[in-house]
């Protein structure tokens, strides 16, 4: 993406005196500026919809005040933590202190250079690129464990330990739910393994239902991996019932404790970095990435009946309990499936940009995200330890195993030859 | 059992280390030498037919009165007969008042008594970790005997109201 | 081989964490997340309850009953007021009897779902303490409808009541009965039966029941100790031997008896037993009587003393009066059942994590305002 | 205090407009330190929950103090509780602001002529820019103060001493 883009701006005329090279510089730091200003609005947005979904399950309102429902108290939630003093306690390690934000924010910020947005779409398109996110992201960790050490203060310190511990540990657990996709797909390709994910085929692959080729309906092994992979990876988010390093009610606000102001935001910043991350990722190895379902005619098909059915259960169901919420989705989702149904042209239109459905999948996510953290309880540490070794790690393994005897019995991979 | 039955169990078996019995009051008690205080808790508790398992309340007051100045009274409750007894201590010396403590026996009592410390000054024997529980360890006097006068400062904070 | 120790660090928690319940302080000595030793540090909140009742009269001594256990306001005027209706010998009327279980009940229901709250936040669930204040609220639009105030009430007086109660309460009150039968579901729902949350709760923090009895420890704490004692049971004072309510015991349906996910379920379960005991009242209530008939003009009880109890949401309170005939009382005693349920803390909670001590903390559902006094 | 004040001569448009963005911000997000002292605590939840919903304002509780910026005084403070607001209080990152709530943190309230050891008045220790009478004050009221703390924070100027 970026050599095309850098080709692009020089046959733009004003640009065309710059040479490759700087051209290349250019188009990097143009990228680079653009991911983060995503990583902002991406935290602010984030910030909002968490504090309202989180109100809406608590039968709370949320902000309301601050711009049209409240929609630009993120904004001044930003704009007052900038402002805010920047404290550095005393006998805190003033150096590390000030670096270990920056070093997590760097890390979640960094992993979204082999995220493919679109087709083309990929800062770095490289052979590695699910390899780099998932090593990228866990360097979060020497920030978390830096800022807590720096901090001086005991709950600061308690909250580094527990991270530490515990995203080492869900890096395993990742890594085989992950690696279950790429022994399908055979590649470490971000966008090839979007690419793997094209069309319509039968659910599990036998099941006669037709269902899009994303590698969770792939097989059963596969729904298992996005499982495991969606739990562990909400542990290295550090997301409730994860939470532990920052557990509110146990540990203050674990190892941001002390921070205050902007290296805070940076805090928070960078969580819904990573989260945004965790949630493309699932999006991309497990639904499909940017691609559509209904990007063919079989596809359209598929998505009108299972639209059609969505909104019949939502209409039969929901309705009746959430009166006022459920009218316009309702109302869109049906007008959508009608006119599509009868138009599978514009359904199939209706699929080709790639940063929609992407956004889509990963919103579900993240949703999901939300879901749990607000209506579990937090598990304690050996349980969390407990979970990631005896639980996952063993399923997972045996999931791998399971995979690969799959791709046998479906004609994937021969034992000879 | 009734008050009445278990002070008179009570002074059979201890004598004259057991001084009254209130019987009249609306929760009787038997005033007790404070001397005798662990023995006679122990045989409460330990005997068959009283089984006084749990101490419910530990109260310090202060009569305020030179003859009988400072006191303890003991509620004491059991779960399996389901019958309770009051036992008072009075201490003669309002200066120094000190008693054996019943921690080891109930340990209700551990928080109880340094409670009675904290606001009446009576010094337990033999408790584990004998300080203050309420106020501060530096605090000065004993707030709730009757002739406690309220310092004007406490570090610095004033403590008295503002007229 | 010799196991590698490490050096234990002294870690405050409180007198202002998230978790404390207010301001008490934890003194933990930690291994890494083992905490061995649970030093509870209070007195924050000392407010000189004991001194302000050897100063002021009689009545004037409820707004501070009120003040001490916060959270059952009601329950703890009703244990002031009989101890000095049985000082004076006051025969109340029926109605006011009535009144004050159903209020006693109410406050009852809605300290435990504080309490259940204030735990399921403890173990990290935010939701349910949002649903336990929602329906407390309810509980709350009652006692305002009676008393004019939400939290502190000042609504049992020595004698009698501040006034009656008002036209529409009995049907709003019925009303919130049948809400509520509902939502203890909800409860079961989101908590009760929830696999982290039994995994926090079940087998932690066990308190046996020779443990409980010796510290003192009483109410649902002892119950959930497989203790089946309850003063309204064991002692019946007010009007409690009217009603059918069962006493709910700890079973160790999830894990061992006494354990922090017991305390939890008794909480619930006892507050369907309260809305059982508040539905027999209001049907048995009588509908003629003065509320005030009984109040006395001049509050001066005779020379003597008593100790006097009650249940309480947390437990057994008893108040010591000491009348020297004035209309002051000349030595007033509160003996807070959380007083006592903390004090176990490091009995049941040393040895667990720090996660747990919270745990265990939440479950004793403490309140400073009466542990302080 | 006022960090452009020499960069530019007297109030001008830039500081004024500048000023009224800050406030805007920091009126309206007005995160509250939890710390709930006594009977007014219970309010305060009772106000940040379902019904009253304090977030409704951009109120957010935090546990830590450093990333406060109202400290809410619920209740009774007693001597020793003192000292440890006053830590507290020096722990939050300016600009910072106490709120007062309730009678006892106001003046000691019912515990004011007997009461050994309860301070009369959180402001003896800290400064306090709105006081909430009320023993509690209803939800309603600590609302109100909060409002009356965003009508407070509209008027102030960071970035220019003002004339008067």
């Amino acid at each position: 993406m970026i050599d095309a883009f850098a080709s692009w701006m020089l046959q733009f005329g004003a640009l065309s005196w710059l040479g490759t090279t700087p051209a290349t510089i250019l188009a990097m730091s143009l990228v680079a500026v653009a991911i983060f200003i995503f990583v902002a609005l991406n935290a602010l947005v984030l910030v909002y919809v968490e504090r309202k979904v989180s109100a809406f399950m608590q039968v709370r309102l949320g902000p309301m005040r601050v711009g049209p429902m409240g929609t630009l108290q993120t904004v001044a939630d930003a704009l007052k933590l900038l402002l805010k003093e920047d404290i550095i306690p005393r006998f805190a390690d003033p150096i590390l202190f000030r670096v270990g934000p920056w070093i997590i924010l760097l890390a979640s910020f960094v992993a979204f250079a082999a995220v493919p947005f679109s087709p083309g779409w990929v800062p770095a398109d490289m052979s590695i690129g699910l390899f780099y996110v998932v090593s990228i992201s866990s360097v979060v960790v020497i920030g978390i464990v830096m800022s807590g050490w720096a901090s001086n203060n005991k709950w600061s310190l308690y909250g580094a330990m527990r991270s530490a511990a515990q995203i080492v540990s869900y890096e395993i657990p990742v890594g085989l739910s992950l690696l279950a996709a790429v022994a399908v797909v055979g590649t470490l390709n971000l966008q090839e393994i979007i690419a793997a994910q094209a069309g319509v085929g039968n659910l599990f692959h036998w099941i006669p239902i037709p269902f899009p080729n994303w590698y969770i309906f792939h097989s059963p092994f596969l729904f298992l991996a996005g499982c495991i992979y969606l739990i562990a990876a909400t542990a290295e988010v550090n997301r409730t019932p994860f939470d532990i390093p920052e557990s509110e009610s146990e540990l203050v606000a674990g190892f941001m404790t002390e921070y205050s102001g902007i290296r805070w935001a940076l805090f928070f910043l960078s969580e819904y970095a990573n989260a945004a991350v965790v949630a493309l990722l699932t999006a991309i190895v497990f639904l499909g990435g940017w691609q559509s379902p209904f990007a063919d005619l079989a596809g359209a098909r598929f998505g009108m009946i299972s639209l059609t059915v969505l909104a019949l259960i939502w209409t039969i169901f929901v309705k009746y309990k959430v009166k006022r919420l459920s009218i316009y989705p309702i109302g869109t989702i049906l007008a959508l499936t009608v006119i599509a149904w009868l138009f599978p042209a514009f359904a199939i239109w209706l699929a080709t940009p790639g940063l929609v459905w992407i956004a889509i999948k990963g919103g579900v996510v993240i949703f999901l995200l939300m879901w749990f953290r607000w209506t579990f309880p937090r598990l304690r540490v050996d349980q969390l330890m407990y979970l990631s070794w005896k639980v996952l790690l063993p399923i997972a393994l045996i999931n791998l195993a399971g995979v690969a005897v799959w791709m046998w019995l479906t004609g994937a991979i021969s034992l000879v030859g | 059992m009734t008050e009445a039955e278990i002070y008179s169990l009570l002074s059979t078996e201890f004598g004259d280390k057991v001084v009254s019995f209130q019987g009249e009051e609306k929760t009787p008690f038997a005033v007790i030498q404070h001397q005798a205080i662990h023995e006679i808790m122990s045989f409460l508790k330990r005997d068959e037919r009283l089984k006084f398992d749990s101490l419910m309340s530990l109260s310090g007051f202060d009569l305020g009165g030179a003859e009988q100045p400072l006191g303890i009274i003991y509620h004491l409750y059991s779960m399996s007969l389901n019958h309770y007894f009051a036992v008072k201590v009075l201490f003669e010396d309002r200066e120094n008042p000190k008693l054996k403590t019943i921690n080891d026996l109930f340990r209700t009592a551990d928080w109880h008594e340094r409670e009675a410390y904290d606001m009446y000054g009576i010094t337990f024997e033999g408790h584990p970790d004998f300080h203050r529980i309420l106020l501060e360890d530096d605090w000065e006097g004993y707030p709730l005997r009757k002739d406690y006068v309220q310092a004007e400062f406490y570090r610095g904070m004033k403590i008295a109201k503002e007229k | 081989m010799a196991r590698l120790h490490a050096e234990e660090m002294v870690l405050n928690m409180g007198p202002q964490h998230p978790s404390t319940h207010g301001v008490l302080r934890l003194k933990l000595r930690t291994d890494g997340e083992i905490v061995s030793h649970i030093e509870p540090v209070i007195g924050y909140l000392h407010r000189c309850f004991e001194k302000h009742g050897e100063n002021i009269e009689y009545p004037m001594v409820t707004p501070f009953t009120d003040r001490c256990d916060y959270l059952a306001s009601m329950n703890n005027a009703h244990g002031y007021a009989m101890a000095v209706e049985k000082l004076m010998d006051i025969e109340l009327p029926e109605r006011v009897e009535y009144l004050r279980i159903i209020f006693a009940e109410f406050q009852r229901i809605a300290s435990h779902l504080v309490a259940v709250g204030a735990f399921g936040l403890d173990v990290g669930a935010i939701t349910p303490f949002l649903y336990c204040f929602r329906e407390r609220e309810s509980i709350l639009d009652l006692f305002e409808m009676a008393s004019g105030a939400r939290l502190l009430y000042n609504y049992v007086w020595i004698g009698g009541l501040a006034h009656d109660i008002p036209p529409g309460f009995v049907e709003k009150a019925y009303e919130f009965l049948d809400y509520f039968d509902e939502r203890i579901r909800e409860y079961d729902r989101i908590l009760t039966g929830n696999k982290i949350f039994i995994e926090r709760s079940a087998d932690v923090g066990v308190m046996p029941a020779e443990v409980a009895i010796n510290y003192g420890v009483t109410g649902p704490c002892l119950r959930a100790s497989g203790v089946n004692h309850d003063l309204r049971r064991a002692q019946p004072y007010s009007i409690y031997d009217r009603f059918e309510f069962d006493t709910v015991v700890g079973k160790g349906e999830m894990g061992t008896v006494g354990d922090c996910w017991d305390r939890y379920n008794v909480r619930v379960l006892e507050m369907a037993q309260s809305a059982r005991i508040i539905r027999q009242a209001l049907e048995q209530l009588p509908t003629e009587g003065d509320v005030k008939s009984a109040v006395p003009k001049k509050i001066r009880p005779p020379k003597g003393e008593i100790y006097s109890r009650s249940e309480n949401p947390r437990g057994e309170l008893g108040y010591y009066i000491i009348s020297d005939g004035s209309s002051v009382p000349f030595r007033l005693k509160m003996r807070s059942p959380a007083f006592c349920n903390l004090s176990v803390i490091n009995e049941i909670g040393a040895g667990w994590m720090i996660s747990d001590v919270i745990a265990i903390l939440g479950s004793l559902d403490i309140v400073l305002g009466e542990i302080d006094r | 205090m006022g960090i452009l004040e020499h960069k530019f001569s007297g109030d001008n448009v830039i500081i004024t407009s500048l000023d009224k963005v800050i406030n805007w911000a920091r009126s309206n997000s007005e995160w509250y330190f939890q710390f709930g002292l006594a009977c007014c605590a219970i309010e305060m939840m009772a106000t940040a929950a379902a019904r009253h919903d304090l977030e409704r304002f951009g109120a957010m509780p935090r546990s830590s103090p450093r990333q406060a910026d109202v400290m809410l005084v619920t209740g009774t403070v007693t001597l020793k509780m003192a000292t440890r607001i006053q830590r507290l209080y020096q722990q939050m990152a300016d600009p910072k602001y106490v709120i007062s709530m309730g009678s006892c943190a106001n003046s000691g309230g019912p515990y004011w002529q007997h009461g050994y050891h309860v301070l009369k008045g959180v402001d003896q220790i800290v400064p306090v820019d709105i006081y909430i009478p009320g023993c509690p004050p209803r939800p309603e009221a600590l609302i109100e103060g909060l409002m009356r703390l965003q009508v407070k924070i509209r008027e102030e100027s960071s970035l220019a001493r003002k004339a008067s």
